[in-house]
């Protein structure tokens, strides 16, 4: 019985396997493992969409050379992303894996690529290990190391001169990360963290508390639905006008924005990119995409740029080898000749981002909210871990 | 009746034993992934099997049945970090041996199994579904907070796999040969056990327990054994599946995989040797492949919409294939109902 | 000294007294019968004996133990068994099946977890043993869902059997049976008199006069006669408790 | 103290939403005896109801409205074409069912309405805070919630317990075929029973809208919580319900807004502060194991119920 199943299958996937060959040009094969669904699937839509905007610039071209991008959604579990990249090495073979969004994924994806000798770029998710100890030299980071914007957070906090602040977080592992990531660089008093369960939508409880314990400012990492349940709840609470929000840009992307309307007025949030970048990169990049989506890129979509951007630079240098000429194809991600739509971008030792950080607020600008950059707080700011790595 | 079961069982038999050919199979349609895949099946069908012990055999329907699994993964992950990390737990050196860290897998997940059973037997029916859905949710909260062995994001296995004598877990036609004989041994051991008196017993206990005190057998004792037991199987496949994925995270705990198990049970058809096991093929196949099938044919709103179909397929099974597949595919034999008849 | 010495029980459900203030003796190896109209109680007092229900108050000594501190699925241990007044059998098992694993649980526990329990044939042929003993021994290997209701009963009856019982409570063993069936199971109490001692619930009272040795008559859950047959036939107040319920027939 | 208040509010508020959904699944699972796991899917139709209502009308209130039809009628068609065919079958089957039922019924709302989540804002007249004690500041809309619930609460006790249908619903949980004898379309009754169920539902997911984000698989969240409190309640009682959701409602709340400050005070601040998040998203479920421990039945089971 399951023989037969079996067998059915394979025919299957034999068909597949066909419709996936024979290409004129043998292009430079990309798998792209991304979320596209669950509540954190607008992130992998923007990643997409943004990496894909590049491809189409060239007409299905990156620095010249004809790419092939395989596209699939894990579902924000790692079981998923397991078997898909599974899949693109055994059989799509690709030669780059990128599109990795969430930190439960990353750490089991990353290392089958690894160990298979390819290469992967991450276009968002970086946790602190392969930013550190586990660092590798076939492992390259576009948008920023886990902690950064977090950091970002607590220099801006800093800047603006708060001295009692509360954090809040979910209890997990990145959400730790953040805190520890704001407090890092955060100067003044922290009189209250609390934690709050994965998920959880209704923070009657933790306002309540914060209404209690009056800080100049809270701190929130609550990824996707969670911080914009928080925010409005914390509006209609009335505490935006006493408590000043300070957050990293995920929780203050312009699709957030959209949704909370006028009570996100006033935040406070960090970001390396914001649309009012003024560089000739950031200006096609705009251009690019409100024409083909018509709506607001958000800083996911700028990595997903990004990434194929830097994708590009090194198939050109390289000619379009890239498992050919490992060694080669390396170097010319190692130095980054692209245009960063971020301005300012270099690698440090680890393969994560040299760039610069700014703090934005929240304004409404002809009826709709968008983030505005109030000042740069770091200039070629580089991660915590990269002492850790060994790569030179 | 039993000519029904001898031959589901030398069907079994004969099946697993061409299935040992299978990474051949793949390699000549030059999709060796399919590797892969199916030993994720095998996996995922040994914990259907161990759940089938419970619901099939003593009628004790448990919705936290991943609980165990995700004990034994962990207990694998675990032992691997702190292999990696040359630290100790409790004292204990990490370990990458298979043959410690799998058994030991099991030992922990039964321990576990032999309190959570100790508590949740004392009730029945829904209750009985609903407080072991409880403990399992308890569970996977624990893991969630221990941040130590990373929280919700989980562990890796950052020296790869477990290490065997003779084998070389790495390769993944030896991960699937382990997870096949895995399953084989679990399907023998559990059909032993079913013709056993102990099995009689948990058969008798499904099919009225008054009756079963009546004649001066207390259940509860037998009820516990079985629950132990399956928690020990749950925590093998527990353990095979972190070295599968060489990852496991909290996720493995979530009772929506309860869910999913128990799914594949009743899929494949309750209390049968073939069910689970089909449960397990047919259950993860659509889930992997109905995508994918949808995009070839062109039906793109199904392909990334799959569940639209799924969803569908399996209150057709309920409402039309009572029995699930066990019965659609032998239902020219009789007696499927009492398969288990002595 | 009695097997069975009951004495003040109390059952209350809600506001009706199901038992009440019931004092009975059961010697040994006599077969004593129950009767009493409908909602007199009779069920409520074998699952006070069982143990399937708890009384209120009052005490039951079995074999000069209080029965009240064993639980359910000890008693049958101690030779009081029971059966059921709606058939419960094993359904899937066969018919052989069910006793086997009633002498199963007679040889004290079962973890055993590896012997193929069929294989063990002296069991089965002492269950073979009983079956024939109810005349079930042709229907042997058809699984219980699949026998007649009639012989559902003597199956039911094959296995009180095969727990040895010192007392079988016996709850209306020929409900639902044919004449010829209903014949069956009088002769077989007729062979089993003195052997064990019976507590037989019936409402055949030819049946009942014909095979016990001593019947009490239950009302409202109290036990207004105990005796003879022909002494019971005689008591007055037994004819009032039974006026235009049954006659009681007359012997010849 | 004013924070204690506080707190003790908001655990009311949650309860009294968690007993809105809890009503129907415990009356469902009472007189038909059926597990329904897609009943938090009616509870994110009214959700998305509600929202889609807000965008055509841009009234909230016409959205509240449009929410209770579209619930109803959603419901009334499972029960029609699915829960009907379950009512004599096993608990497991129920399970795969309406399991299959949630797959199908989130995917099409993913189709229909997308998989970002919707959010819709309160009129300006509720997003405000009322001071209803001297420097205790509360949200009036979660003030209007409580009043809500406790209303429909009150209106379903008498339902249940002083009216005709009410009493032959009681009966059914007991004795079915008792009712049955008496002759009384049960079909019928079925019917009008999970459509009711199906409306508390929908409402309480159109008055979550504003509060929480709507979105796909907003249902199981809630379904889970709703088990544990009619379980805790013991099933099939309306009294259950109430009374499991009030106790799931304030447990969580006042473990979340007192846990870990509590073990502040014995243990180091980091671990008190990872053991008192892990113990109170814990903490209704080891509240539900507890109950069942010592009360296998639940606390308010209903009277004489057979198993």
């Amino acid at each position: 019985m399951n023989k037969l199943l079996q067998i059915l299958l394979g025919t299957l996937v034999l068909g597949l396997g066909l419709a996936n060959a024979g290409v004129a040009q043998e292009p430079v094969k990309i798998g792209m493992v991304t979320t596209l669904s669950t509540g954190g699937g607008y992130l992998g839509q923007d990643v997409r969409d943004g990496f894909l905007l590049a491809v189409e610039e060239e007409d299905g071209k990156l620095g010249g050379v004809p790419v092939e991008v395989f596209v699939e959604d894990d579902g924000r579990n790692p079981v998923n992303g397991r078997q898909i990249v599974k899949r693109f090495l055994d059989r799509d073979r690709i030669s780059i894996l990128t599109g990795v969004i969430f930190s439960n994924i990353s750490p089991v994806v990353a290392p089958m690529a690894l160990k298979d000798g390819i290469f992967y770029i991450s276009p968002n998710s970086a946790p602190s290990t392969f930013a550190g100890k586990e660092c590798h030299e076939n492992y390259f980071v576009v948008s920023w190391q886990n902690d950064t914007l977090h950091e970002a957070a607590g220099m801006g906090a800093t800047e603006l001169g708060y001295k009692k602040a509360l954090l809040l977080a979910p209890n997990y592992q990145a959400g730790k990360d953040a805190l520890a990531g704001f407090k890092r660089f955060f100067k003044g008093e922290v009189i209250d963290e609390i934690y709050v369960k994965l998920g959880q939508n209704d923070y009657a409880a933790e306002i309540a508390r914060i209404r209690a314990a009056k800080p100049e400012m809270v701190f929130q990492f609550l990824p996707g639905g969670m911080g914009i349940n928080f925010l409005k709840q914390y509006s209609q609470a009335g505490l935006m006008k006493d408590s000043a929000m300070v957050v990293s840009g995920f929780s203050a992307d312009i699709k957030i924005l959209n949704a909370i309307g006028d009570a996100g007025s006033g935040i406070i949030s960090t970001s390396q990119w914001n649309h009012d970048l003024d560089n000739a990169a950031n200006q096609q990049f705009l251009l690019g995409f409100r024409n083909k989506f018509e709506r607001e890129p958000t800083l996911y979509a700028s990595q997903g740029y990004d990434t194929a951007k830097l994708i590009a630079s090194a198939l050109k240098a390289t000619g379009g080898k890239v498992l050919e000429d490992k060694a080669g194809f390396r170097e010319a991600l190692k130095a980054a000749k692209f245009a960063s739509v971020r301005g300012n971008f270099r690698f440090a030792s680890n393969q994560h981002p040299i760039h610069d950080l700014y703090i934005r607020e929240v304004v409404k600008k002809n009826g709709q909210m968008q983030n505005r950059i109030l000042r740069k707080v770091a200039t070629d700011h580089q991660d915590a871990y990269v002492q850790e790595c060994g790569l030179r | 009746m039993m000519v029904s079961e001898n031959f589901e069982a030398r069907l079994i038999l004969g099946v697993g034993i061409l299935l040992i050919g299978f990474p051949w199979f793949a390699d000549w349609l030059d999709e060796p992934y399919l590797v892969s895949t199916a030993s994720r099946i095998w996996i995922y069908a040994l914990a259907a099997m161990s759940l089938n012990l419970l619901v099939g055999f003593a009628g004790l329907v448990s919705f936290g049945h991943s609980a165990y699994v995700g004990v034994g993964a962990y207990v694998v992950g675990i032992l691997a970090w702190h292999q990696y990390e040359e630290t100790n737990f409790w004292g204990l050196p990490g370990t990458l041996e298979g043959f410690i860290s799998i058994p030991f897998a099991m030992i922990v997940s039964g321990i576990v199994a032999l309190g959570i059973g100790a508590l949740c037997l004392r009730t029945r029916g829904i209750y009985f579904i609903m407080i072991t859905l409880a403990f399992a949710q308890m569970l996977f909260y624990f893991f969630v907070s221990l941040e130590k062995y990373g929280g919700d994001d989980g562990l890796m296995m950052m020296d790869g796999r477990n290490k065997i004598p003779g084998l070389d877990l790495g390769e993944d036609r030896q991960m699937y040969w382990l997870s096949l004989v895995a399953l084989g041994l679990a399907t023998w051991f559990l059909r032993r056990l079913s013709m056993s008196r102990f099995g009689m017993v948990l058969h008798a206990l499904r099919q009225n327990e008054t009756r079963l005190k009546a004649i001066g057998v207390p259940p509860y004792p037998y009820m516990l054994v079985a629950f132990v037991i399956a928690g020990a199987l749950a925590g093998l496949s527990g353990a095979l599946l972190t070295n599968h994925m060489e990852f496991v995270s909290p996720d493995f705990l979530h009772w929506t995989r309860s869910g999913d198990l128990l799914i594949m049970v009743i899929l494949g058809g309750i209390g049968t040797w073939t069910g689970p096991i089909l449960g397990a093929i047919v259950f993860l196949l659509l889930e992997e492949f109905l995508p994918l099938l949808f995009q070839e044919i062109g039906l793109y709103l199904f392909s990334e919409h799959w569940r639209l179909v799924f969803g569908p397929l399996l209150i057709g099974i309920v409402l039309f294939a009572k029995g699930g597949l066990h019965a659609l595919v032998f239902k020219q034999m009789k007696g499927v109902d009492g398969a288990f008849a002595n | 000294m009695a097997l069975l010495q009951i004495e003040q029980l109390h059952k209350t459900f809600g506001a009706v007294a199901a038992t009440d203030n019931l004092s009975l003796q059961i010697k040994h190896g006599e077969l004593h019968a129950l009767i009493g109209p409908n909602g007199a109680g009779k069920t409520t007092l074998i699952s006070l004996l069982s143990g399937s229900l708890q009384p209120d108050s009052g005490l039951i000594q079995f074999d000069g133990r209080n029965l009240l501190q064993v639980p359910e699925a000890i008693r049958p241990r101690l030779g009081l068994v029971r059966s059921f007044q709606i058939t419960s059998v094993f359904p899937e098992f066969s018919a052989l099946g069910n006793v086997t694993l009633v002498l199963q649980s007679q040889q004290g526990h079962s973890f055993r977890f590896w012997k193929v329990a069929r294989n063990d044939f002296e069991l089965r042929s002492k269950a073979k043993e009983y079956l024939k003993q109810v005349g079930l021994d042709q229907e042997s290997e058809i699984p219980a869902y699949a026998l007649a209701h009639g012989q559902q009963r003597q199956l039911e009856l094959a296995m009180a059997l095969a727990l040895e019982p010192k007392l079988l409570l016996l709850d209306e063993p020929m409900a639902g049976m044919g004449p010829e069936e209903s014949l069956k199971v009088v002769e077989l109490l007729q062979q089993l008199k003195g052997k064990i001692t019976m507590l037989l619930i019936e409402h055949d009272m030819d049946a009942v006069f014909s095979v016990a040795d001593r019947v009490s008559v239950l009302v409202y859950g109290h036990v207004i006669a105990t005796g003879t047959p022909s002494e019971i036939r005689e008591n007055t107040e037994v004819c009032s408790a039974y006026l235009g319920e049954h006659e009681i027939p007359v012997a010849n | 103290m004013i924070l204690l208040i506080e707190q003790l509010l908001n655990g009311l508020q949650f309860g009294v939403f968690l007993f809105l959904v809890s009503a129907g699944l415990t009356l469902i699972f009472g007189i038909m005896g059926v597990i329904n796991l897609a009943h938090g899917s009616l509870y994110m139709v009214g959700a998305y109801a509600t929202a889609i209502g807000m965008q055509w009308t841009g009234s909230f209130w016409w959205g509240l409205l449009m929410a209770l039809p579209a619930a109803a009628f959603t419901g009334w068609l499972v029960e029609l074409v699915i829960i009907r065919q379950l009512y004599r079958r096993d608990h497991l089957d129920q399970v795969l069912a309406t399991f299959g039922l949630i797959l199908f019924l989130n995917e099409l709302t993913t189709i229909c309405f997308g998989r970002a989540p919707l959010f819709l804002s309160l009129p300006e007249t509720l997003s405000i805070s009322v001071e209803i004690l001297p420097g205790l500041l509360y949200p009036l809309y979660r003030l209007l919630i409580i009043g809500t619930g406790l209303l429909l609460a009150f209106f379903l006790y008498f339902l249940i317990s002083h009216t005709r249908a009410g009493m032959l619903i009681r009966a059914g949980t007991t004795h079915r075929e008792m009712v049955e004898a008496l002759g009384v379309n049960l079909t019928l009754l079925n019917t009008g029973l999970f459509v009711l169920g199906a409306l508390l539902a929908g409402f309480a997911g159109a008055l979550a809208g504003p509060l929480i984000s709507v979105e796909v698989g907003m249902g199981e969240n809630v379904l889970i919580l709703c088990f544990v409190c009619i379980v805790i309640g013991g099933l099939g009682s309306i009294r259950g319900a109430l009374f499991g959701a009030l106790l799931i409602g304030m447990v969580d709340t006042l473990g979340r807004a007192f846990l870990a400050s509590g073990l502040r005070l014995i243990l180091p601040l980091e671990f008190a502060d990872s053991i008192g998040a892990a113990l109170s998203s814990m903490s209704v479920y080891l509240l539900m194991a507890l109950v069942l421990i010592f009360r296998p039945q639940g606390i308010l089971p209903v009277l004489g119920r057979v198993r």
